[in-house]
């Protein structure tokens, strides 16, 4: 019998390490905080000469065949990117968009070549996923109708204002099917925009009532294709996600080292400093899980083995960041309250990261199913 | 019953008929969850002309002298009051720190006159209060207040700057802890203790925006202002103790408030209503056994210091640890409200990533506000780690 | 609609009051943590002499009718000293003896006379309730057989050798019942006594099958007795948990007001100082769910009331112990891990403490039935 | 696969044969489940036994010299031992003192003489080896040694004490940390470290009972006890560094172990495959859905340290913190083994009581009394709090 402990793969490619590289000192050198700050409440959340850049260096089509322009390193190629720019509490629809364009490869299988083209050279697109709130439910509510047209609405559509085209979710003759929307297909008014709790990110409601998709995707992939997409989704953010946690830790140690009460620096206090123990651990944990998935991912593994790595990926980073952003408030004491300091930015990235592609709570439910089931089915 | 409990149950009708004719509606802007969030004009008229309201119904202070604008009453009927202001979701009555500090403080060891001149404006909120104990390099180390005040004829001339100061950009007065004699041996003689006018020259209050996004706060900037000599307490050098007997008001150590609703009151019954209606992995968010199981804790939780505040009535129950309950309080309430307002804002799926004014939000982001906003109580007036050293200090009698 | 947070109701009498300062001193004076060590590895884990002042003070039969030689002072005045008893980590079969008293009263409607005189005058008398090691299962496979003779074990049958009578929780004719059985129908071989964890307590398994049983209890009463008697187990056993934890705080912090490490008293360690902080805590919250529990029980209240109750002190002392314990052997450091230090009576306790009437998670799920299904079926 | 891949692959097949053939069935006695838990004789004897028989057989210190007794191939051949015989759940080789501590302390910095003598039996488990640094006054702080060594011809004569000492009534050595100079400003510099003889006169070793009921640990009494002064490692005024080398090799940040194989191992696994026959509440005790959370979270954290272990030699993912996880894996480790065996102890319902003596108790009371047993983890070679100030200081570089 197999152990629940599972598989340890785990390496780096010379190929990601310098990508690693290259996105760290992009972010520390073209992209300080004080720059994100600018945009927290502009309309995009992100500047424009940035995601050019980012553009410019590959980074939309890192993971796309090279028939269309990408790089072609793999999707394990994109989790070093995203880690930086989650150092960097960046905002950019780089992570929608890479998405959308791994959905249209896994569900496309060539059909989509030209859409996928346009992502490889920074048109931005994303999925349209959830029918509601809740990430456990099937997303099926927007059918496609015997005219050919689209009935209902999708929500927290990420970066839909940017958005070139749409990738949307929804049903065709009872089974699961995506369809192709352009943006100049859908109304200004189909698009009501909300206030998230995380500056850096935007996202909004779309009725695609009425809307004639330009292409439609059926078939088995595409099932497969969106099952695939939950994880990846999942991986991508909790990738961000311990990036982000990484450097809440840095300022949280920095500000620990500086500041002094009672006579002491704050970092000697051992209810600060065991807890900071606590989160440098977590950080440690989720990325090893976060790498652990980006091996197993570029080695076409066993598919349980894929979904279990990119569930625990998510699972542990969301615990992570959610307990980082909230010690690091409490730990910077009355300036942590402030704005101006950056637990402001841990804390919001750590409430929308709890939820998009599912809480802690809910990937352990399907890792229970996937870890426990065969083992006490057993006999 | 009693005739008093009889007398009482009729008070309680009367002050629920009022609530339900007087609370007013929501307006269409936001109001603040505390006292600690008043940061627009427009909050700061609509509360003020609320408290007046209740002020002239009757229904504050009322077990303070009627003398100074109380009504004389057991402080029962305040209990009453507090209840049905909480029942009603009624907005706060904000003018905290002179109601719920500074009044008593006055009742306690001050002049008569001094009682005449600053009780009643508070009470009718003419006047607001600010307290002025933090500063930058010392937030919860008060024996280290840097800020000087130098006696000159009849003035203290005061240097130095104050921060967290709630309401201090509103403030008509201050409570101010300064340092009129440096470099003693024991630093804590050096303080004295002012209730300082606010509207003079040299003093400068600098809103502080917070984590929630909303304003609040101030920093308040001291530059050669003349504090009248008058407006100390007690005198020289007695600052620290005035400040510490604050302070137990501030944690509720003694009674003697004028009013409890200071805070919109948050409770996990609220929370189960509101999210009721969340969907989750398929099934209402509250079939979950998981949830289920968090939200019984947070059930007990709440339980269990609802009976601690009961039991702190029964004598025999308390030998062990006589103050512990009490001197426990703030440690467990606000770090329970932190946890029960994150849970709110954690369970409800997508709408968890919505904030305030977005008008899909859920009771439009009340539960992400409340946890944002919840920092304050758990940082402000020493912080949970300062907390915990005082119950293992003070309760368990554990080494500094 | 009624608000999930429940009645406070909280108090104590002043016979209640006068017990507890009885019952405190007693163990103070009477039974020092030594004397209780001399009985750890002996048959009976206590010491008769202790147990005959028990009796001598009334203690079995506190809350029996005066009519059987009883005080009847209601349940809630055995709280007190159950309390006291767990301070004293005192093994005596008091406790199985007055749950035995308490549900022949409730299902037995003056039928059971003789045995209650019995208990209140010293006799040991005992449940046998577990079929096996399951305390959320129905218990019912005792049967009585057509001949009216017993068939079936019972399992962690409390100070089984030390009983003179046993209420076997059975079944007859499809319905529960209770066997009254006494000890010389039983065979010396039937008993298999237990190696428990915690040295202070005492069980057995029993094997009645075979055996007749001299009185027979049926009926409405039989099946509310039953339920109460998990209840009120649930209550007495989170009591003593309150008594022994409230113990292991005060031994904690002796220690850590006298030894020292690294030049400084570990009090003043905030990594034990603030866990320390937590278990007082608990002990309050857990002595107030006791408490609140005693005052609803003698006042007839709303039996949902007492369930509630009931359950919050099982759930809330037993986390409580198990926290106290484990922490009470860590934060002793070396000579926590000794078997002279007190912690390794406490952490036992805490193994039996949290099984016994169900755990805190068999507790929760009923607590969520009764308080939140209510309210989200309500529309 | 290369040649080399090769060569282990078959070793792997050799080493598993031998297991199957040679792994003793349990006795009718408890064994200890760790190195640190060797009570009596009859234990004694049969791991002593065992031991021998591994190391007769080639299997043990595989990347030792083989002029010393090792067998002086790659370590990762002794790895692949270590992994056998834990999954054959053998018996521990439990001279650990000298297996993982003293061999790579004398192939470090010991001289070939010292290496000729000591090393051979070690491996054989002819000559057992405690270790004499913490002193019951000073659990965790070895810079406090009291202790004292002093020079009289050639021995040094030595009186005090030192406690938890594993094997300490079974050894015939002791790597023993004495103060040879007293009252130095820098107390570290007057302490030297010996391998001194057991059976000499003036020692007495006490046994101390533990928490689990068993004995294993001592505490040694020096009375005026002669070591000879050849038996010093390095210099008068060495021994704090030394004995700091040596703790690098129990804390298992340097790598030179002659087995890892000291404790018996404890998976996730094993919890499952004990408890799937538990009910709970009437279902089997995997279908609870609280069960089955917890028992995720320890599945996950087990497989975030063996990817923490495996990432380790990623340099590329070790830039921001290089000494991060090697010095955090005890802290990790010993505390989640903590966790999953309480978990393993406790959702047992009623047979959660039983101990290991009670024939009814599941798989003979393991998890009861491997609970109780890891607080020799938590708390021995540095607390839990300890470890975590460690962490805090040398990796993220907070103050003192």
């Amino acid at each position: 019998m197999a152990s629940v402990l599972g598989t340890t793969a785990l390496s780096l490619s010379d190929e990601q390490a310098m990508l690693m590289e290259v996105a760290r000192s992009f972010v520390r050198d073209q992209v300080p905080i004080e720059r994100v700050r600018e945009h927290l409440e502009s309309a995009s959340g992100f500047d424009p000469a940035v995601w050019a850049e980012m553009v410019a260096m590959g980074w939309s089509g890192v993971a796309l065949p090279e028939a269309v322009g990408g790089a072609e390193m793999g999707f394990g190629a994109v989790v070093p990117i995203i880690e930086a720019l989650g150092f960097g509490v960046v905002g950019t629809p780089l992570m929608s968009t890479i998405l959308a364009g791994q959905l249209l490869v896994d569900a496309g299988a060539g059909a989509v070549d030209d859409r996928l083209t346009a992502i490889a050279s920074g048109s931005v697109a994303t999925v349209a996923f959830l029918d509601g709130g809740d990430w456990g439910a099937p997303q099926r509510s927007v059918v496609v109708q015997a005219n050919g047209s689209l009935s209902g609405c999708k929500h927290f559509v990420g970066d839909a204002l940017e958005a070139a085209f749409f990738v949307v979710v929804c049903e065709y003759e009872g089974e699961p099917a995506l369809a192709l929307v352009d943006r100049s297909a859908l109304a200004a008014e189909a698009l009501t925009p909300n206030a998230l709790i995380d500056l850096t990110k935007r996202s909004a409601s779309i009725d695609f009532s009425g809307v004639k998709p330009e292409q439609l995707l059926t078939g088995a992939t595409v099932a497969e294709g969106i099952e695939r997409y939950r994880l990846y989704g999942a991986l991508l953010c909790a990738t961000e996600a311990v990036g982000t946690s990484h450097r809440c830790l840095t300022a949280l140690v920095d500000y620990m080292t500086t500041r002094k009460q009672f006579g002491k620096l704050i970092g000697s206090y051992q209810a600060l400093k065991h807890p900071t123990v606590d989160i440098y651990c977590g950080v440690e944990d989720a990325r090893s899980f976060v790498y652990h998935a980006a091996t197993l991912i570029d080695r076409a593994a066993d598919p349980s083995d894929i979904e279990i790595a990119c569930r625990m990926a998510k699972a542990s980073a969301t615990e992570l960041i959610g307990y980082a952003g909230d010690r690091s408030v409490q730990f910077h004491g009355g300036f942590g309250f402030t704005w101006d300091c950056d637990s402001t930015l841990f804390i919001r990235r750590a409430q929308w990261t709890r939820q998009v592609f599912g809480d802690a709570g809910h990937h352990r439910k399907h890792l229970a199913r996937l870890l426990l089931d065969p083992v006490i089915n057993s006999g | 019953m009693t005739e008093s409990a009889t007398e009482l149950k009729r008070f309680a009708a009367d002050v629920d008929a009022w609530m339900a004719e007087n609370v007013p509606t929501q307006p269409d802007f936001l109001l603040p969850l505390s006292f600690l969030e008043v940061g627009t004009e427009q909050q700061l008229d609509f509360l003020r002309q609320w408290q007046r309201t209740v002020f002239e119904a009757g229904f504050l202070a009322m077990h303070w002298p009627t003398e100074y604008g109380g009504q004389g009453a057991d402080p029962a009927y305040q209990a009453v009051v507090d209840q049905a202001l909480a029942r009603y979701n009624a907005p706060i009555l904000f003018n905290t720190i002179g109601l719920n500090w500074v009044g008593p403080l006055l009742l306690d060891i001050g002049s008569h006159e001094q009682r005449l001149r600053y009780i009643r404006p508070i009470l009718s909120a003419e006047e607001i209060w600010c307290q002025g104990f933090s500063e930058p390099d010392y937030g919860s180390d008060l024996g280290s207040v840097q800020t000087r005040a130098v006696r000159d004829g009849d003035d203290y001339v005061v240097n130095g700057s104050k921060i967290w100061t709630t309401l201090g950009n509103f403030a008509d007065h201050m409570i101010l802890l300064a340092r009129t004699t440096p470099n003693l041996e024991r630093k804590y003689d050096g303080l004295s203790f002012f209730l300082a006018p606010m509207g003079i020259a040299g003093v400068d209050a600098q809103p502080i925006r917070k984590v929630t996004g909303e304003y609040g706060f101030n920093q308040v900037f001291f530059t050669d202002a003349r504090v009248p000599a008058g407006t100390m307490m007690e005198g020289e050098g007695d600052g620290w103790r005035v400040a510490m007997k604050t302070l137990e008001y501030e944690r509720g150590v003694s009674a003697g408030q004028a009013s409890g609703h200071w805070i919109v009151s948050t409770q996990i019954d609220d929370l189960i209503a509101d999210l009721k209606g969340v969907q989750r992995d398929g099934e209402p968010l509250f079939q979950d056994p998981l949830v289920r199981d968090d939200t019984v804790k947070l059930i007990m939780e709440a339980r269990a210091m609802a009976l601690g505040r009961k039991r702190m009535t029964v004598p025999a129950l308390n030998t062990d640890y006589p103050m512990g309950l009490a001197l426990s309080s703030k440690y467990r309430g606000t770090e329970y409200a932190r946890r029960m307002k994150l849970f709110g804002a954690a369970m409800q799926g997508g709408h968890s990533a919505l904030y305030v004014d977005d008008p899909g939000a859920i009771r439009g982001g009340f539960w992400q506000r409340a946890y944002f906003s919840n920092f304050g109580a758990t940082i402000g007036g020493g912080t949970t780690q300062v907390q915990a050293n005082i119950i293992a200090e003070h309760v368990l009698g554990l080494p500094k």
